[in-house]
């Protein structure tokens, strides 16, 4: 099986659909020539030309607006959104149009839209340029979101939302690119709204997305030799979420942590507490623990930096406080 | 929409008595209609917020009959008119505003999302400017697979203050798609007059285009026959592939913003002149020299086909409750 | 005591600040002869004229981001957002801006801005003008989010708003602008961060924010014609959160049901629920409920739109289950 | 900034040999700040993003020597030049790129938010065009107050497809408020040509402000004199209650879009071109007949400037990690 980075493997799924499928085109700033701020586009202008690979002005409501359109009109358009703080400029067309033409056409209307976004802290990008907002559109009906952690993952994911019928919003994190894993040849799509068991273990469960799906990972090998034995689970689809394995898991183990990079107070960890303490309220043998970023916006030194947002050690300590309990 | 007969009798440039006969019952259909949702609104049958175009149906009628059936428009929340110039019918309209599943979006949209996707209506939008960048891509779409179709957005001079109409129209002049941008210029913005909303005199609104280097196409938006012709020579710039073409057409609000609304804000005899003179149904009238017996006919016959709307649309089925959750996703 | 509307309770606050303060003026679309749209406004352009009751054009970004500018400089600016729909068009000044230049700036910027809002179902506005979408903004550091519920609350709790240093989201709701209260002659400021207990009871605690309270305090009526004994917490202020308050009734209830309008998942109750289910897990004898709209964009026929949105009777079936636990 | 006596001799609109050779010797400073930036870089001291606008130093330099301490600025991402201009020591913005307390923003901003609040730097600003409703809003404040402020916005060609600029520049119009948009046209965005993201010759980008009916005021943006007797102009204007200026300069960057940018999309012969004709320092240095006994020392102090911040900013504190909550809220 080859190996392919993060990085490489959201190119392979994004060149596989412009080869087959003539409707499939992206849309974005500097996606072209430069390949795209984080380089993932790199070599898709050489093969699929301008017409297909289409740079443009700075311009997020209308990025975002003209895949609307060109969805409805049958296409399958891939936008990216550079950074996902850029999305703030979007919502309106994202959350009013995207997300609401169906409903409101009585389902004559269908949106096969998707957006690419990356974003992340780490080497002081500061406030505007690293947050995690993924939060915000698992509130809106009508989205799909998706947040891959593998690049085995990032390629399955991305091809099925490009082929799904809704508009997808796909967030990759900055600093997964560089990292490789195993990816088949051939294209095996995953279906969205299927969680991933990364590790089975016994004491605790971890539901992690994005970069701290690695965090937890690191946390478990390292509570393994604390003799604690920890299930990780990475949703990868926040919405619909796949509530019977994280909550079966969590009935399993009777503990819970959650854990992503966003901001703690109203993230996506918040709806997983939710569910879960209703799912496995019986269960439970101590509050859910919740690991995220600190209550500010994102400074530049490094240091502060690396104190709001978490790591291995916070979703450790997370591990230990659940377990301390009764 | 007028059908490509009438147009051939036109004689490509010239409009023909027949087809302003046309536009005089389609324009006729649409105040009959917007005067039958006033009343009932007051009747409190109509739930939801309403906005009639009374004074604007030039606009409507004359846009839409210079464009083709597979040509795409999206309206804004004063959508009667366009809705019904392109082409669907006034049952199905009313039926939407009464909420039921045989209206044009099933009920799920109202007034402020009237969809018709059949006939090219991508829906009417309640967020003011929200539908130009679809727009903007169904025209790409056209575009990259070379279909010889055009995509027309309708929106307010309030709109033109949007940055969603910026980056739309910025967007659609660099790629040269096949969009026409049509400026339906009213002078308001709900009670917000152009004095206080436009840097720009309100007639030189088409200035707007000048910062995308985009054609601009003006036309007095109460003549009919001049608001079609100039949106016939919009499309064939677009459609030729020429690039988007920005279509001004000075208009003319004659009631409040929404159905209800006192429109404390506005001078009466300004208001009570406009409504003298500047009325596009009773322009036409006069100069197609319509009897009182020959217009009686035509308002006979709309004023039928309105009534018939709100039995159609009374007797419509009202949706299940659990339907709302439907089309959630594809 | 005086008797004012919650419409009439906004105004008292605008008027009274407008008068007292020469850096307090107001922005925002149709709000000067008008009085905006939803009539919050009237009167006051008489009072204070066309300089500090300014009509913008229909320019979502300027308006907050001119308003950003001139807190900075030392005014204090009360801005309207029509409806919290159009928000969407000024998340990124919003939360990229407001919510960060005191951070950026390393504490020399302060950002004294008021962003009024409103929404709600209720008489078909439809899917674009009925969100409820306040849990966005929790989520981001450096806002302040207040919801008012209560003709007194809604006027203490802008008084406060506006003469808070911070930048600060206050949602009204449409359907509660007639609604009678008792208002002091005096204004007190109510403190941003206080929850207010509107109906003691021992059995469970309702959690529930704007029109729901409302809702919620109907079911703890019913329920009590049951036998059960409701309590009803009203955050009043989502950002700061008085988790001390809802924390303790819920310790002393041992069940709990989250109410809001905005659509369940990933809405402000999760949080609220994760909070819960962490400070009162030894307590709580039934797993937490959520109350709030069904995940469907709001479509028009009334009969669709009563079903998505929450009622007293949603709450009072959330209470019997809750009950109904062990 | 220009000292008012250095402006007065100038004669009002002469620019004196004297205050040219000041100009000199900021751009220089700029100029070698930003390359030691560059090298710091490289030998990896500094995290986050970096941009260095070299070859841009008259835009910056000319403009703030038009201002008064008391008007005040928002900056973009390329935002050292514009920071040392208006007035912040190259010690203090050195140390904030090294995230130390004693930085222009205390460590909490970096590159992109460079603050000075004291000289009227409102903080640069890493997502594009974001600065700029801020400005109108602070020119708001100083015409309801009366104050004689004006109200400066820098950002690039690439931000005037934003919607952000639009919906600014129109109230900015609309309300006549003293602000100067100062429109810092570099013919690129990132990677992507003019010809990639403007509707209009990149030349003509002046064109934006007819959509507003706005003054615009044009200079050649690498002549550190036309650029400064452009800015007096325009702070005339707005300063004088005539409503807002688009300042539009036309100038070049002469290294890639950040620092560590590989250029792949760059033509190579183009940009040796544009290093050889384009160089404001250079063209600056030739107009003043410097010798290279006189360059090298105004170079000699503008280098040990730069080295010196480097040490100031080395030997500066480095913030608690938990100082990052200490700024969420006043
Ligand atoms: C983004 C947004 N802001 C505000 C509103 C409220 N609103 C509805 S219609 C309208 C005025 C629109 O003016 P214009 O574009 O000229 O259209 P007209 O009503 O004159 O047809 C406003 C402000 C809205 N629907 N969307
Ligand atoms: C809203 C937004 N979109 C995209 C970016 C990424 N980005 C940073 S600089 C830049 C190009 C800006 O071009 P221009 O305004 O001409 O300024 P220049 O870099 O040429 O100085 C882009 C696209 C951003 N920071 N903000
Ligand atoms: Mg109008
Ligand atoms: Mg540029």
């Amino acid at each position: 099986m080859p190996e392919l980075t993060y990085r490489e493997a959201v190119r392979d799924a994004l060149a596989r659909a412009l080869r087959e499928d003539e409707s499939v085109f992206l849309m974005g700033e500097d996606i072209a020539e430069m390949g795209g701020s984080m380089a993932v586009t790199q070599g898709l202008l050489a093969e699929f030309g301008p017409k297909r690979i289409r740079n443009t002005p700075i311009s997020e409501i209308a990025i975002v607006g003209s895949g609307i359109g060109a969805a409805i009109q049958g296409m399958r358009p891939v936008v990216e959104i550079m950074y996902e703080d850029f999305l703030t400029l979007s919502m309106e067309q994202l959350v009013n149009q995207a997300a609401k033409h169906r409903t409101m056409s009585g389902g004559q209307v269908t949106v096969p839209l998707t957006i690419r976004t990356q974003g992340g802290a780490g080497w002081s990008p500061g406030a505007q340029h690293a947050q995690q907002l993924e939060a915000w559109f698992v509130h809106v009906p009508g989205l799909k979101v998706v947040f891959a952690s593998t690049p085995e993952d990032a390629r399955g994911l991305l091809w099925s939302s490009i082929y799904d019928d809704n508009p997808v919003v796909f967030f990759e994190h900055r600093t997964l690119y560089p990292l490789k894993g195993d990816v088949p040849d051939r294209l095996e799509p995953i279906p969205l709204g299927k969680a991933r068991v990364h590790r089975e273990g016994e004491d605790v469960t971890v539901v992690a997305t994005g970069r701290l799906v690695h965090e937890a990972l690191k946390a478990a090998e390292e509570a393994g030799t604390e003799g604690i034995s920890v299930e990780v689970v990475d949703p990868r689809t926040l919405q619909p979420l796949d509530e019977e394995t994280i909550v079966a898991s969590v009935r399993k183990t009777t503990r819970c942590v959650t854990a992503h990079e966003a901001v703690v107070r109203g993230g996506f960890g918040a709806e997983l507490a939710a569910v879960i303490q209703h799912g496995a309220f019986d269960w439970l043998d101590a509050p859910i623990e919740r690991v995220g970023a600190k209550f500010a916006p994102l400074p530049f030194a490094p240091a502060m930096e690396q104190w709001v947002v978490p790591h291995a050690e916070d979703v450790l300590e997370a591990i230990r406080r659940t377990v301390a309990r009764g | 929409m007028a059908t490509v007969e009438e147009r051939a009798e036109s004689g490509g440039r010239r409009v023909s008595e027949q087809l302003l006969k046309t536009f005089f019952r389609e324009m006729l259909l649409i105040r009959r209609f917007e005067e039958k949702v006033e009343e009932r609104f007051r009747a409190g049958e109509l739930p939801g917020f309403l906005h009639v175009a009374i004074g604007q149906e030039a606009v409507a009628t004359g846009v839409c009959a210079a464009l083709e059936r597979d040509d795409v428009i999206a309206s804004t929340h004063r959508a009667h008119g366009h809705a019904i110039a392109k082409g669907t019918s006034v049952e199905r309209i009313m039926a939407e505003l009464y909420g039921k599943l045989e209206g044009c979006s099933h009920g799920y949209g109202g007034s402020m999302h009237l969809y018709d996707v059949e006939v090219g209506n991508l829906g009417a939008n309640a967020v003011v400017a929200g539908g130009i960048p679809g727009i903007v891509g169904a025209a790409l779409a056209f575009l990259m697979r070379g279909e010889p179709r055009v995509a027309v957005a309708f929106f307010g001079d309030g709109a033109t203050n949007t940055g969603t109409f910026h980056e739309s129209l910025n967007l659609a002049q660099l790629w040269k798609v096949p969009a026409i941008f049509v400026l339906e210029n009213n002078g308001w913005a709900e009670s917000t007059p152009a004095t206080q909303q436009l840097p720009l005199p309100v007639d030189e609104l088409a200035r707007r285009a000048l910062a995308y280097g985009m054609k601009t196409i003006e036309a007095d938006g109460q003549d009919v026959e001049a608001v079609y012709l100039a949106a016939l020579a919009a499309r064939e710039h677009a459609a030729a592939g020429k690039g988007p073409v920005l279509l001004h057409l000075r208009t003319y609000r004659l009631t409040g913003h929404y159905v209800g609304d006192p429109q404390v804000y506005r001078d009466r005899a300004e208001l009570k002149g406009e409504r003298e003179t500047k009325d596009p149904v009773e322009l036409l009238r006069a100069r197609l020299q319509l009897t009182d017996e020959g217009l009686a006919a035509i308002d006979a016959q709309v004023t039928a086909e309105v009534e018939a709307s709100v039995e159609f649309a009374k007797a419509g089925t009202d949706p299940s409750p659990e339907d709302a959750a439907k089309y959630v996703y594809a």
